[in-house]
């Protein structure tokens, strides 16, 4: 289990490769990577509070090992000023077998996105302005209260 | 008392973090306090419906008791990830 | 949307940051890493059928564009003598949002996993013997024909 | 016809492709052709349940027509990934 929150870039491949390291009975590893979506924005500026924060992320982590059989979890959540096409969020888990894989970083991508503190605010050529929360956000949220099938 | 403003609050209110003394005893109280102060108070929390808290890091609601808190927190749904 | 079916080893950051690059659209990348596990075993030899492996996993992906909304898809498939803790695939997807991304590497997963003519066989201290097909992938192909939903 | 097989039928059959001459009309009167043949195709074949087959490249089943087909292989269930 490990939670990063950075203003500087993170490499992908390494993470990965770093997570299954050493643990033979890892058989699957999924990961997800947040990017800056680039349509008519100048870029995408990070906020957090710190110290909630890393709490939060860790909650985070511990909920979804205790729902799956998880070897390994990475979270990393850059913060600052970002461009287009940058990447901003990693999640990564580690399994034997794939579903628990998919399923708990779905989960933390779900929970990250609606309990950790974070607020994204878009750069525009005409000015700037937050980020508002999605409904979609906090439904994909509520269906782990009920169910842990899906994919 | 450690108040503290994220995101679009911090920058209605113009500022980020300020020693409030209060005896309020809930987060509601509070909040009632901090809106008679100031246009800038008042305007940031005109739509408490778009803004959430959270105690000592913990998120909570505006019935919360405040005794014991060091430390609370004002700010937009969240939106990373 | 790329297949590839390979002897080699490949390079997970250096295939998801090609997957994203260029498109502005794109806000999430999901990748699956499958990874030979290692209790007990000294070898995973996969065998597949030349031809109808690749016309296989092109069709798999075409579906998968056409359930979701994917800006771009991946599949490497490693064959021959693995050993433990190699990669053995990588399924990749782009897409501007986290589920259709998340659902679409799931549903590629699941149907390679019945539908692509790969078979493996693990080398032992003892000899060697065929993987059997397991009944949680026939079952984890099938709900993609009855429902979308899930993560 | 191009006749394939892979993995434990491979190694039962001590061989991955070969040409067979047929008039069989059906996979499965196929597959009696070549149980008649020897005991390995006879070993390989004894349990049908175990067996996919796939009519040029395509999965299909032990009913499906062989009219025009070029190529036909038999091989367990996939277990990729």
């Amino acid at each position: 289990m490990a939670v990063r929150v950075q203003e500087g870039d993170f490499d992908v491949g390494a993470e990965l490769a770093a997570l299954s390291d050493g643990c033979a009975e890892i058989g699957a590893v999924v990961s997800f990577t947040g990017l800056v979506r680039g349509a008519g924005i100048e870029a995408l500026t990070l906020e957090h509070y710190p110290g909630m924060t890393e709490t939060a992320l860790a909650s985070i982590e511990a909920e979804a090992h205790a729902r799956w059989p998880l070897q390994a979890t990475l979270v990393i959540h850059r913060v600052g000023i970002l461009p287009p096409g940058a990447r901003i969020v990693l999640v990564a888990t580690a399994s034997a077998h794939r579903a628990a894989a998919f399923e708990a970083a779905a989960f933390l991508m779900d929970y990250l996105k609606t309990r950790a503190p974070f607020w994204k605010k878009e750069g525009t050529p005409g000015g700037g302005h937050w980020v508002d929360a999605r409904e979609a956000d906090a439904q994909a949220d509520a269906r782990w209260s009920v169910s842990r099938t899906g994919g | 008392m450690q108040v503290l403003y994220f995101a679009w609050l911090r920058e209605r209110i113009g500022l980020g973090r300020e020693e409030v003394e209060t005896d309020a005893p809930t987060v509601a109280a509070l909040v009632e306090e901090l809106r008679a102060r100031e246009d800038r108070y008042a305007l940031a929390f005109s739509d408490l419906a778009a803004v959430r808290v959270a105690v000592d890091q913990t998120v909570t609601d505006f019935d919360a008791p405040l005794a014991g808190a060091r430390e609370v927190a004002f700010f937009p749904p969240m939106t990373g990830g």
